[in-house]
């Protein structure tokens, strides 16, 4: 299935859009869609493998399962305020 | 016990938001976090009562202040961008756990989104409470993790 | 860097004392302190320079708030005595030891003397700095050691 | 000689007034007007011994000498602010 994840700040301006879709299986997981996007950008693999994302506007863990049909964001900070 | 969170376009302006807006029960605290919000602000408020405001000895404002170069270039302004619902959720409940753990009477949050030219406020964060020591802690500890966890990220607009 | 001091009768207005009163070099920290001061209020100020404001990246603002009892008492007010000049020296010299200390821009403090009611404001320290870990910090102590030395008393009025 | 030492706050209360007046001799150092202090208040002893005085408006080391014409006061807090 397609997971469209949204991204902010220094990483939408550094790949100049404002998400990534990425295909993972039906059963994929938090963790699974970190993998996709760290094999989608072989270059910032380490930032994608960790980097935390948010299904439906929380903060998700690596096993929380996701859907085609939730909205994933890319949340990560350095520094706002 | 009151949370207000007000994310708003543009500078903050220099006066503070009132900390009561409607004197109610202090059960309100409890109410769920307000989901929706408009284009314009998303603004959350829950209510301060009258017998907790007597108890008001201290009140500490943190304002930040949008300055003049980032990283050793100068700026015009910064730009904000907000992920909302999750910024004003995620400051709600970051407020509501600060105001707990330190036994504070009210937090008001009020951040920028959009365009914050140098020498403006972006960021202002209002605690009232019956002592000193637990505001200071307080702040400090909402502001790390406001940097950490709100979906709220700023771009430099050199110039 | 800039450091204001004012002791003046009654509560404190719900207005901040601005910073910059006049454009000055910052050699003006170098100043003597005012020994004189009208029976109305005493004010001393130094002045802040337009660079150092650039720099400002946070204010922090604490206020003290007169609490309806004190001691399990209810009070109606307190009533603070200065003894002058010495409580305005010593606020300016204790100021510009926590400016210097942590690196501060600019320190506003203004305090009450007599009759200060429930519910109003008796005290304000306003911080400018770069960073806001030395503001929280340098707020801390300078309350702490303007509570040690620096000659004021409060006497509590009782309904 | 003749000291007039200014009080202030709850002391002043206490005490239903405003100076305490002590003879020291005329070599006296603020450690000797502490002690003067507190022979003339034995109640107060302790606090009186113990207590910092500032001499023409800063704080004095025991040692310093005083003279009469110096304005003394006795700056107990409680804290302020």
């Amino acid at each position: 299935m397609t997971i469209r994840v949204l991204i902010f700040g220094s990483l939408a301006r550094e790949l100049s859009c404002k998400d990534i879709v990425v295909d993972v299986s039906a059963s994929a997981t938090v963790r699974d869609v970190n993998q996709a996007l760290a094999t989608k950008h072989p270059f910032k693999a380490a930032f994608f493998q960790s980097a935390r994302l948010a299904v439906n506007h929380a903060f998700a863990k690596p096993d929380a399962p996701v859907q085609t049909t939730d909205e994933v964001a890319l949340i990560e900070l350095v520094g706002g305020g | 016990m009151s949370v207000l969170i007000r994310i708003s376009s543009g500078p903050l302006s220099s006066e503070r938001l009132p900390h009561v807006l409607n004197p109610a029960p202090a059960a309100s605290l409890q109410a769920p976090a307000r989901k929706s919000q408009s284009n314009s602000s998303s603004d959350h408020a829950e209510n301060i009562s009258a017998p907790a405001m007597q108890q008001v000895g201290a009140t500490v404002v943190f304002e930040g202040v949008v300055r003049a170069n980032e990283a050793g270039r100068l700026i015009r302004a910064l730009s904000y961008e907000a992920y909302e619902p999750m910024a004003t959720n995620s400051l709600t409940e970051l407020a509501r756990d600060i105001l707990c753990k330190h036994a504070l009477i009210a937090i008001t949050v009020e951040h920028s989104r959009g365009e914050v030219a140098a020498g403006e406020r972006s960021f202002r964060l209002a605690i009232d409470c019956a002592h000193r020591k637990e505001a200071l802690a307080a702040m400090d500890e909402f502001i790390d993790r406001m940097k950490r966890d709100v979906p709220i990220w700023k771009s430099p607009i050199y110039i």
